[in-house]
């Protein structure tokens, strides 16, 4: 019997301090086995759990996309114990990895659609991975119009700055960036909160258009109705929930809303199915 | 697996009891119930210790035997000098077969119904399956029902055989051992049991009677047909749930609570990843590592328990609620509260 | 007891009824004998359902906290000695202000201990009822009369504080306290041992712990947001049932209630493995006394011992 | 057991005892290397927990020392750990922890001399008693 709670051992290959608070880091990481990374075959909008031995597991979502091989990458923000010890430990150090868990986005569905993807802060790592994805050669003929809607707070508070930057020069891909503020006089994107810039930018909802939105709780307050308004179907809205998680498969029981498991048939729910769901969120 | 055949009855002598015990231990990892001052509990049975099937029921379930309040899941080593430090390694764990003597229909139903959790299709619980498939599970049916019991209306009853492998009930100087599964058919041979006997109509009998004794039911029917955002926003919880403390007593001797931390621990340079119990009662529980927690209240917890058993599990599953009506949660809450009151308000309620 | 009840009602009705009020937390009569269920009370309904027996035990003044951080109402609360004497630390450490709170107070004789009652008895218990200071123990087939004196919970038997310390309102007149009361004898029993046997003596009292919290729950001095065990930078205990981290869990709880403790009962009523909890709070209580003549909850104007200091104490 | 050495975390007043150790290692007095130092802001600042976790993690012995009574540099601070202290001690005592793995003192930044003397003496006293075991987590 597989025992789905051993975490795979992975070496930290690369650590990249995104943000200037340094509260962000991206981890690249290899398998120690690499016959283990046929076996963790993952979709955009999933996660896995990062161990840390002797600290525990902590939910990431995964910011590679399976298009990338060689190595799987993860956004962490320094908030609790385990990924304040992860922020203070270096390149060629061991962890472990334990996936990949959850759904995905649902790119069966999506496929052939028009892709709107509204991100803010440092919940874009999912949908940077989706990003990804979806501009690989072999994918991109795969989809329609792809619009990207990503905010933060300010310039220095952006992830991935570089291939941003990248895609802001593709003919493959809109992309809207926006900050809150800056005085920086140089600033040629957006400046204005997410809700805002998606009024402005986002195309009109319909049958073939879906809305993927990560970020945190009030932007999506605030973004919601602004997609109604521009009158998308709650299905074809899709959302990723964040929970508390320990065991990532559906077990410990913590992260039960209504009859789900955020962590199995989660953590990527349309809003149509989480109207449905008790708001315990 | 169910035996295809009319089931079979054997006749035990209580007379040779011990003897047979000790059979038994020779091929199995015998626990069963002791004395312990006022109240019983499970336990591993030493050699030439017998369980004590003269009770009513133990404290807390008996689901440790299977799923241990605290349980080691890796072990590490932190040195770097060392070979694969920071690797998880699986720890070594005794799953040689063992058997549960005594175990009380309810408790035993309760196993089936934590299966749903932790043996899925997609994934399964090594700790919980592996230990669940040593067990042989040897019932005692319940003669003289405590008035908390509410089994019957709770998907069970005082001689249910399901989740069992042999059901004893006892008759006065013998028992009747009906062998239910051929999991019971091996224990029934590692006994020496081999007093055929016709004995159906006599535990019917007793089985109609044990069932009379029980007084107390609850309401479970229009439970699926419910909205759930209607029971979630029904006014009566905060009168419900107004007394609950947010101890875990409640989920701890529950047959049927499985939720679940995991943790590690250090002790110099070498580490274990350990599991142990948790409960919804607790505000740690579902709390974000932002600060942020979607059950903040002592209410919306409370409220999360009894959803969790009495709707969500119902829709998750459509196999009933998730409670065997063991009474054990009514008669240990230091505030009173009952599940069968919240069972027939939610049952009853209309919007 | 019924002229208690009628009295306890009657004052509720009419505190609502004035808007003096806003809400009433007494109790109300619980589905199992021998208890009764913390309830609050809004409508004359609610009322109606409000009972005061030997089943008491629960001190309410544990339903003041996280209640009233979120609301400003005006409370009524129904209180015997000991939970007044827990409204008066909750007033002190100023987690609720006397003036939101109207105190009904219950002139107490003790709370009866369920558990030594069942453990009298072979058979299960279906009915206890009570008359004067008799408890009278039904099921089927027989009936027997206990003397309540013989069944009163440990602490309500060397209680030396039945009467309420802050009232507004008392729902009847005021009990004879008990006197000559040796409200020490175990703890200086337990002084006595040599300290292996003492650690021996804890080990076998907790080795049933299934660390519920329930004595940490029930109690009205624990209201920490996070309690020392949840936390986990650092994390002083662990969180297995190890028997260390238990018997940590147990020293340091009953630490934090150094100075607070009014010897109410509810921790050990409230433990479901019987685990005699108050072992630990009352040689804390013992060396208070002793040493600062301090009894918790007494006054509303006098810090409690860990929170002042004399310049003279001799070190 | 003869080459057993035991463990003393000390917890040390920044203003005052943080001092003496200062001193009495600048005077290059003897004092023995059992004692392992934590300073402290206040005597103050002590929490049982701090106890309870050295012992948890393989302390023999604890030894919290301040400023004299009266000298405090927060005014106050150590008046209520006198308070704590004494409760705790006893507390200890009934839970299982012997009297003499415990210690306590007032020592000021100038009496260098003082806590070498009281160093070695809470050494002896801690050595007297042996090791500790009860509240230590063991793997």
């Amino acid at each position: 019997m597989q025992n789905p709670y051993l975490p795979y051992p992975v070496r930290i290959d690369e650590i990249v301090t995104e943000t200037e608070d340094k509260n962000l880091k991206t981890f690249k990481l290899v398998f120690l086995n690499p016959a283990d990374e046929e076996k963790f075959y993952y979709k955009a909008g999933q996660f896995a759990e990062l161990s840390v031995a002797g600290k525990g597991e902590i939910p990431i979502g995964i910011a590679s996309s399976p298009t990338e091989k060689g190595y799987i990458m993860f956004t962490v923000n320094k908030v609790g114990l385990v990924t304040t010890h992860l922020h203070s430990m270096k390149e060629g150090d061991v962890i472990g990895i334990r996936g990949p868990l959850g759904n995905s986005y649902p790119w069966d569905i999506l496929q052939g659609k028009n892709i709107v993807i509204i991100g803010g802060g440092f919940a874009f790592t999912t949908l940077r991975s989706s990003i990804v994805y979806m501009l690989d050669p072999v994918m991109r003929p795969k989809f329609k119009d792809i619009h990207v809607i990503y905010g933060a707070r300010s310039p220095e508070m952006l992830l991935y700055r570089d291939e941003l930057a990248g895609w802001e020069n593709s003919s493959d891909i809109n992309m809207h960036i926006t900050v809150d503020a800056t005085d920086d006089p140089d600033w040629k994107y957006n400046t204005g909160f997410v809700p805002t810039i998606t009024e402005q930018k986002a195309l009109p909802g319909n049958a073939e258009t879906y809305a993927i939105i990560c970020g945190p709780p009030i932007m999506i307050k605030f973004t919601q109705p602004v997609l109604d308004k521009l009158d998308y179907a709650h299905d074809h809205i899709i959302m990723s929930l964040e929970m508390r998680m320990k065991c990532g498969i559906g077990m410990c029981g913590r992260c039960n809303i209504g009859k789900e498991f955020v962590c199995k048939d989660g953590p990527v729910f349309t809003l149509a199915q989480l109207d449905k769901m008790p708001k315990e969120f | 697996m169910n035996l295809g055949y009319t089931m079979k009855v054997v006749r035990i002598d209580k007379k040779n009891w011990v003897g047979d015990i000790e059979n038994l231990s020779r091929s199995y990892r015998l626990f069963g119930p002791v004395k312990d001052d006022n109240f019983h509990r499970f336990e591993e049975l030493d050699k030439d210790k017998l369980p004590d099937l003269d009770y009513f029921n133990t404290r807390l379930s008996p689901k440790s035997i299977v799923y241990p309040q605290s349980e080691t899941m890796f072990e590490y080593c932190l040195d770097e000098r060392k070979k694969d430090h920071h690797v998880m390694k699986e720890a070594s764990k005794d799953y040689s077969q063992r058997a549960v003597i005594g175990i009380r229909p309810c408790d035993a139903a309760a196993f089936l119904l934590v299966k749903r959790n932790f043996d899925t299709p997609e994934c399964k619980d090594p700790y919980w399956v592996k230990a669940y498939e040593a067990t042989t599970f040897v019932g005692l049916a319940c003669n003289n029902p405590h008035s908390a019991c509410f089994c019957t209306t709770a998907g069970c009853g005082p001689f249910h055989e399901d989740g069992l492998d042999i059901l004893l009930i006892d008759a006065g100087n013998h028992y009747f051992a009906k062998i239910i599964t051929s999991k019971g058919e091996n224990l029934l041979k590692a006994a020496g049991w081999d007093t055929k006997v016709d004995a159906g109509k006599e535990i019917e009998s007793m089985k109609q009677n044990a069932e009379t004794g029980i007084t107390s039911f609850i309401a479970t029917n229009k439970l699926k047909d419910k909205i759930t955002a209607d029971l979630f926003d029904a006014p009566f919880w905060e009168d419900m749930a107004f007394a609950c403390i947010n101890c875990g007593t409640c989920t701890y001797a529950c047959p049927t609570c499985w939720c679940f931390d995991i943790q590690d621990e250090v002790h110099g340079c070498s580490g274990t990843r350990m599991r142990n119990w948790d409960s919804c009662m607790y505000p740690l529980f579902t709390l974000h590592g932002s600060g942020y927690n979607p059950r903040n209240t002592g209410m919306q917890r409370v409220r999360q328990r009894f959803m969790h058993k009495l709707k969500y599990y119902v829709d998750k599953y459509d196999n009933g609620i998730q409670c065997v009506g063991c009474g054990r949660c009514v008669s240990l809450c230091p505030v009173n509260i009952d599940i069968r009151k919240i069972c027939n308000t939610m049952n009853s309620y209309e919007k | 007891m019924i002229e208690y009840i009628n009295k306890i009602k009657e004052i509720s009705e009419r505190l609502l009824k004035e808007g003096i009020v806003d809400i009433i937390i007494g109790f109300r009569k619980g589905t199992m004998p021998m208890m009764n269920e913390p309830c609050f009370a809004k409508s004359p309904e609610d009322i109606k359902n409000l009972v005061w027996d030997s089943n008491c035990g629960i001190n309410l003044a544990n339903y003041l906290t996280n209640y009233s951080a979120d609301r400003k109402e005006k409370i009524g609360i129904i209180a015997k000695g000991c939970d007044s004497r827990n409204i008066v630390n909750h007033i002190i450490e100023n987690k609720i202000k006397r003036d939101q709170l109207f105190i009904i107070g219950v002139p107490c004789k003790g709370m009866v201990d369920r558990r030594k009652i069942v453990s009298i008895f072979e058979r299960e218990i279906k009915e206890v009822t009570e008359e004067k200071n008799k408890i009278i123990v039904k099921s089927d087939g027989f009936e027997k009369i206990l003397k309540k004196a013989e069944v009163l919970q440990e602490n309500c038997a060397i209680c030396i504080h039945r009467n309420p310390v802050v009232y507004d309102e008392l729902v009847a007149d005021l009990v004879e306290e008990q006197k000559d009361v040796d409200r020490y004898e175990d703890v200086r029993r337990i002084e006595a041992m040599p300290v292996e046997k003492k650690y021996k003596l804890f080990d076998d009292l907790l080795s049933a712990c299934i660390r519920c919290y329930a004595c940490r729950n029930a109690c009205p001095l624990c209201y920490c947001p996070t309690c020392f065990v949840d936390e986990s930078r650092p994390q002083w205990v662990g969180k297995s049932i190890n028997p260390v981290d238990i018997r940590t869990f147990h020293f340091l709880r009953a630490f934090h209630c150094a100075g607070r403790c009014t010897d109410c009962g509810a921790c050990e009523s409230a433990c479901p493995m019987d685990i005699k909890v108050r072992t630990f709070t009352k040689k804390l209580e013992k060396d208070c006394f002793e040493l600062y003549g301090w009894e918790a909850g007494m006054s509303l104007d006098e810090r409690p011992p860990l929170d002042t200091y004399k310049f003279d104490y001799p070190d | 057991m003869s080459d057993w050495e035991p463990k003393i975390v000390t917890f040390l007043c920044n203003w005052c005892s943080y001092g003496a150790a200062d001193l009495a290692g600048i005077s290059r007095m003897q004092y023995p290397p059992n004692i392992r130092v934590i300073r402290i802001p206040c005597t103050g600042r002590m929490s049982p927990k701090f106890i309870l976790t050295a012992f948890r993690q393989g302390a023999d012995g604890v030894w919290v020392s301040g400023c004299h009574p009266g000298d405090c540099h927060y005014i106050e601070g150590n008046y209520y750990a006198r308070r704590k202290f004494a409760l705790f001690k006893r507390f200890a005592e009934h839970m299982g922890i012997e009297p003499d793995r415990l210690h306590f003192s007032w020592i000021s930044s100038a009496e260098g001399t003082r806590f070498a003397e009281v160093a070695n003496e809470v050494v002896r006293a801690v050595k007297k008693t042996g090791p500790a075991s009860g509240y230590l987590k063991a793997a």
